[in-house]
């Protein structure tokens, strides 16, 4: 067994590069990360980070990818978390997760024409999965896309879509075949989002702005009468759910990630800084205690993480090891949320620029905490899921979605 | 034995209930949060002029008169309405403060204006230093021509905004001796400033070279320790009520949302795994509830036990309460964190209210401490 | 509100006549509580106080009860109480939520028959609820109750019944239409246990012989052709359901109890009474942390039992309370006893003569944590009919059973 | 990074497996708890001649040399079989102890026997006082004529019945340093007895004027604190994975009995209450497994943290065994708590094992102490 990633020296190399360039390109922001002013800036990191195939970097290059290996891809991640961002460096679920369906169930005409504007960082695309009616029921989706010559008909609202800085296009689910059964009959769609009929509604949220850049708040989306042409259709009328299977994995956890305990580093750090009144918290037994949960919750956290980035990158069977990861995060989370609140007192409640000099760091955190709990399937589903692939109570095992070719 | 509300408390209770579904729902609180006081006059003015505001202060001194169990039942229900305002730290923290630790001279001045709410007098105890009880005070009122002069930041300190009193406790003389002097807000060198972040009404009130007399001194020169102490632990459970009034909400909006929301072909509420969230949310609003109760009657009636009581009560209750609006959440996914909905009004208080008067923590050790030799009392059958 | 029962004059003078005839009567026992030898001597005490009616204080004397009003049996359950001791002092499930099934559904001639023999204290009767398949599920009993002539044939066998010291009669529910209709398919049956093709045997569980006086293991009972005369069918012939909600309500802990918070005070005491190395471990904070909330966990479980007890007593419309009592004190005492494991270290384990003064209360304490999961209906169970009493996603919400006539 | 078995370490579980499901099926095992030995010296033998009990003894001393992490993968599968016997207390705890706190000599006179199994050497640590770690060790051995004389008792001794030695602490010398004594069992005044209760191989070890050469004290004369804890924070993980191994079992049997098991019309793993305990109970396993084979890596491959990651992983995995257990018997219910059907062995041991080598608080504790100061260590992508 390891634990730890050995790097090869081409690694090594490509990570001298990868550093040395994002210490010259990423943007030196000052105030509000999510402003407008300082959001411009991160999508121009996209840009450049996709002309380089950074951006994407395993993707094929016929489709704006990088097409680079696996090993490449960990340390661009790796060094992109070095700087506490994402790849890309806003909110992109669409250009993520639809990206990767389309991969798999697109037609070579819908890759090549649709994939180089995601991958190179051109365009910014979101997710459009749940409306008012569906929740976590994603497949009783009640946005319809009705079949009318060259186009379909979109009618129907979607919410908790995106951020705050527009997207260029949407990737959703729709119902193609309002009579028929359920899973067969919902479709996946590319969509401008500057086609008429679509209006986009600001939603205020208990994150408030501090979930990280573009993702302030966010949005009800509208769809009247839109019309889409049929060439942005992806993998076949009503075979949406099959590309959901795709989509939802991904969603689901199992990638996995690899990455320092950061919050137990960060909280105990900061519990360090705060003013003692007498004797520092930190010499106090059951403050020590505390901080020794919170290393253990983060402990088997990042451990999970762990091991979903080697079963994926190696290709193992996965199970039920997605969904577990999701929902001890999303838990996990809030018990973590719960000891910082002890650990730090009041302290850990604030954004307040006198007496926090963390920026609002665990302010965001507590909230987040909640608000985590139900994007990408709730709590409650990820535990269906892990049901399922475990096989309890049924006669068989369900298996994961497929999420690659 | 008798668990039931009298009948005045059920006349209490439902004129309470009516007042806030007519004067402050839900649509109506969700604005307050966003106004820079953070709650409503009108509502305060109106609270005091029902003789509510009093509740807990002795009829001599212009209150009510009623017990500790019936100011409790007045501010759960507005616990349920999640209804801001410094009710409970003036009408109750402050009032008890000062009964407790003022002279008469001062209870005669302070506590008729308190109860008509022409004085919002607040608790400014907390400080930059770990640690949230009185022995965290270090903020020292040097002596001056017979004056006290004040320097430095009280912190976390709750419904600061618009407080016309800060009941402020530092350090004076020699002996460093507890002291609490009642501050005017309006004083030079006085000022408050709303913290920012995931807070109610926490503030930072900051003193800067204000000179207040000596007869600001709340007592007539004795420690002031045990009477801050008694009054913080009668305030505890009346705080806690407030609390239980807000998990109640917690779990009712759960119960509706569970069953009116449709998933997968039926009403959430039939899916266990939301049945359980539902459940374990009312285990802890009930444990609070009667912790909370048990520990106020115990004061109403005079029964030993009484910090027992108090400590158990806001520890349970102020856990209970985050725990409540969590599985709350986890029935109402993404609905839930929306402003316009209300739950995250709860959300917020059951964070803010975690702090204030002590965390479990704090109060935990406490009771920890008083376990080690605590007689349960003669057996109630002897 | 007032939280202490209050004594009347009356019941003061009671309790003085009860503790002293108490003192005289409850046996002073050596050795194993549950050896044959001390069985037989609480067995007699059962008989004397049946004989003065307090056995069974407040059912009727026309039936073998005592006739005394709800202040007197409380008095009696407490001092009672102050022995360790239950009433009836030793295994007898059926006798108790029989009885008191029997008093709501039996007809006259029946509470004539059946009932003074168990109200005396000359019978024991054991409940056989479960069987193999049945589980939690009772309405699904595979055991057959076959109308032949004047008799009913039983067939089939219940488990985890009774205790060490054999029965007088069996209390059961059988199926009476094999194939009837879910819930209108059941009986309710007293049988005499000697009757012919009625077999016992023994089954060993990880209480293991310390779980109070007559319950050391728990029996299989086989019925081969049973033959129990028609009379003894009580409520009515596929009415069993109905009698079960009497019966259930019962078990589900809705009636309640007054009692010390004595689990606390043990736990402490033994924990002071252990040897100390160096400081004693009542001076770590953390320890003392542990004690708090073992005190929080117990005083919860104490205020419901209160509450019940007094919603019980004073008529008040019962909800989810008696299951939310019964799954607290399951889930409740599953912690306390890891709170007891961590604060006592392995003395918490001990049921040994020399290491361990308390004569194997807290090994005791420990087993039955688990043991006691499943009695009355699992914790899930109790969920699910919490769940039915709140009215979680059901258009109705269900009342409680009838437990008086 | 490879996060899985080598080949020859999925040989050894594979053939570790054959064995315990050919040798010692949940049916013998159960048998074997009553027996006054509680272990099978015919498996002992069995073990020890398939060169596994020396798994990680150095080839110098007769064992297989293996490491850390192989002998885990070999107690895994043993702790799935809920296997007794003092395979882990003599084969790894005292051979470790002797391994690092031993003389040269010492090493070599005993630490073949131990492999081959000749001797079943304990660990005699904890006493009547509260505390289990090293710091407990009160019990003396005074000197006499250049021999030990042993009084006292050693309470809560894993896998003494049947020991041929005792590894017994106790302070000697004025200045009372911390001695451990490889002690004799057959020597005379040594009484060994099982503790009675929710116990699984604990025992009592009586010393009554028992003498022991002054060569019995392991070591060269210097301190063996530092070597006793070195030996005990590698024992750990690998006392880990018999408990990942037995909560692996409880896992397995919970779902399968919630596959066949039916009520109310279903199989009762349809329930979503019957899902949650499984996928708690998982998590609890999976959390185990990965913390004891980080640490286990740790201490294979020398990285730094070895420390914290040993403490974290016995910590993770007492407190998740008890949990796992306790799910187990929640989908269970009364079918679980009948001894014949075997979840109890499992149920005995999470409460057994819990102490042994340290509570989840003591390792906790010695975490937190730890993680003060902390240094996660360089980014290891620098």
């Amino acid at each position: 067994m390891d634990f730890e990633p050995a790097y090869t020296p081409e690694q090594r190399a490509f990570r001298a590069e990868v550093r040395a360039w994002l210490d010259d390109h990423v943007p030196h922001v000052e105030g509000d990360q999510d402003s407008d002013e300082n959001y411009a800036k991160y999508r121009q990191l996209g840009r450049d980070l996709g002309e380089r195939g950074w951006l994407r970097p395993t993707a094929p290059v016929e489709y704006g990818g990088g097409g680079l290996s696996v090993d490449h891809a960990i340390v661009l991640a790796e060094e992109m978390d070095r700087h506490d961002l994402t790849s890309p460096p806003y909110y992109d679920s669409g250009g993520s997760l639809g990206g990767a369906s389309i991969l798999v169930w697109g037609s070579e005409e819908q890759k090549r024409r649709l994939l180089p504007p995601i991958f190179r960082g051109e365009t910014v695309t979101w997710q459009l999965l749940t409306g008012p009616e569906a929740g976590s029921d994603l497949a009783s989706t009640e946005t319809d896309a009705m079949r009318d010559g060259d186009e379909y008909v979109i009618n129907g609202t979607k919410v908790f879509i995106g951020g705050s800085h527009g997207a260029d296009s949407f990737w959703t689910i729709c119902r193609t075949d309002r009579e028929g059964a359920r899973h067969q009959n919902v479709s996946w769609f590319m969509i401008p989002s500057d086609l008429p009929g679509i209006t986009v509604e600001r939603m205020y949220l208990l994150s408030d702005g501090r979930e990280g850049i573009g993702r302030g708040y966010k949005n009800t989306i509208y769809f009247d009468n839109a019309r889409v042409p049929a060439e942005n259709l992806v993998g076949g009328e009503n075979n949406g759910w099959k590309v959901a299977s795709t989509h939802l994995e991904l969603e689901h956890g199992s990638g996995g990630r690899i990455a320092r305990n950061v919050w137990f580093e960060r909280t105990r750090d900061r519990l360090r800084s705060l003013p003692a009144n007498g004797a520092h918290p930190l010499e106090d037994a059951e403050t020590r205690g505390l901080l020794a949960d919170l290393f253990m919750e983060t402990e088997v956290q990042r451990l999970f993480e762990l091991r979903n980035f080697w079963m994926n990158r190696t290709h193992q069977d996965m199970s039920y090891e997605g969904p577990q990861a999701s929902y001890y995060r999303k838990m996990s989370g809030l018990r973590a949320s719960q000891i910082m609140l002890e650990l730090l007192g009041p302290y850990a409640q604030l954004n307040d620029a006198e007496f926090d000099p963390t920026g609002g760091r665990f302010d965001s955190y507590l909230r987040n905490a909640i608000v985590s709990l139900h994007p990408g399937g709730t709590a409650d589903i990820q535990k269906v899921i892990m049901a399922r692939r475990i096989g309890i109570g049924r006669g068989e095992r369900e298996r994961a979605g497929r999420t690659v070719e | 034995m008798d668990l039931s509300l009298s009948e005045e408390q059920q006349l209490l209770k439902q004129g309470v209930e009516d007042f806030v579904a007519r004067e402050a729902p839900l649509e109506a609180v969700i604005e307050l949060t966003d106004s820079e006081l953070g709650y409503s006059p009108e509502h305060y003015a109106r609270v005091a002029e029902l003789g509510w505001l009093g509740a807990a202060i002795p009829e001599q001194y212009g209150g009510a008169g009623l017990g500790l169990t019936d100011a409790a039942v007045l501010f759960e229900a507005f616990g349920y309405a999640a209804l801001p305002g410094p009710f409970i730290s003036s009408g109750v923290v402050s009032a008890l403060i000062v009964e407790e630790a003022g002279s008469e001279e001062q209870r005669a001045e302070l506590l008729p204006r308190i109860a008509s709410g022409q004085a919002i007098a607040v608790l400014a105890l907390t400080e930059r230093g770990y640690g949230w009880g009185p022995e965290g005070v270090h903020m020292r009122a040097a002596s001056s021509n017979g004056d006290y002069v004040l320097d430095g930041d009280k912190l976390f300190v709750h419904d600061a905004i618009g407080a016309t009193h800060f009941i402020t406790a530092v350090r004076t003389g020699d002996d460093g001796a507890l002291t609490l002097l009642v501050v005017d807000a309006s004083a030079p060198g006085v000022s408050v400033r709303r913290l920012q972040g995931f807070t109610g009404s926490e503030c930072v009130v900051r003193f800067e070279g204000v000179r207040v007399p000596a007869s600001a001194a709340l007592g007539d020169g004795g420690a002031v320790e045990h009477p801050l102490d008694r009054a913080l632990t009668k305030a505890a459970p009346v705080l806690s009520a407030y609390q239980v009034g807000g998990g109640q909400a917690a779990f009712e909006l759960a119960v509706d949302y569970s069953r009116e929301r449709r998933q997968f072909g039926q009403p959430i509420g039939r899916f266990q795994h939301v049945q359980n969230h539902i459940i374990q949310l009312v285990n802890h609003v009930d444990a609070s509830r009667w912790t909370t109760y048990e520990a106020l009657w115990r004061h109403d009636s005079g029964k030993p036990g009484i910090e027992v009581a108090s400590h158990l009560a806001k520890a349970v209750t102020s856990e209970g309460f985050v725990h409540a609006v969590n599985y709350s959440h986890e029935v109402h996914a993404g609905v839930g964190v929306m402003h316009e909905y209300g739950l995250t009004l709860y959300t917020t208080l059951s964070r803010s209210l975690y702090h204030q008067l002590g965390s479990p923590r704090y109060h935990r050790r406490r009771l920890a401490d008083l376990l080690v030799d605590y007689d349960l009392g003669p057996d109630p059958l002897d």
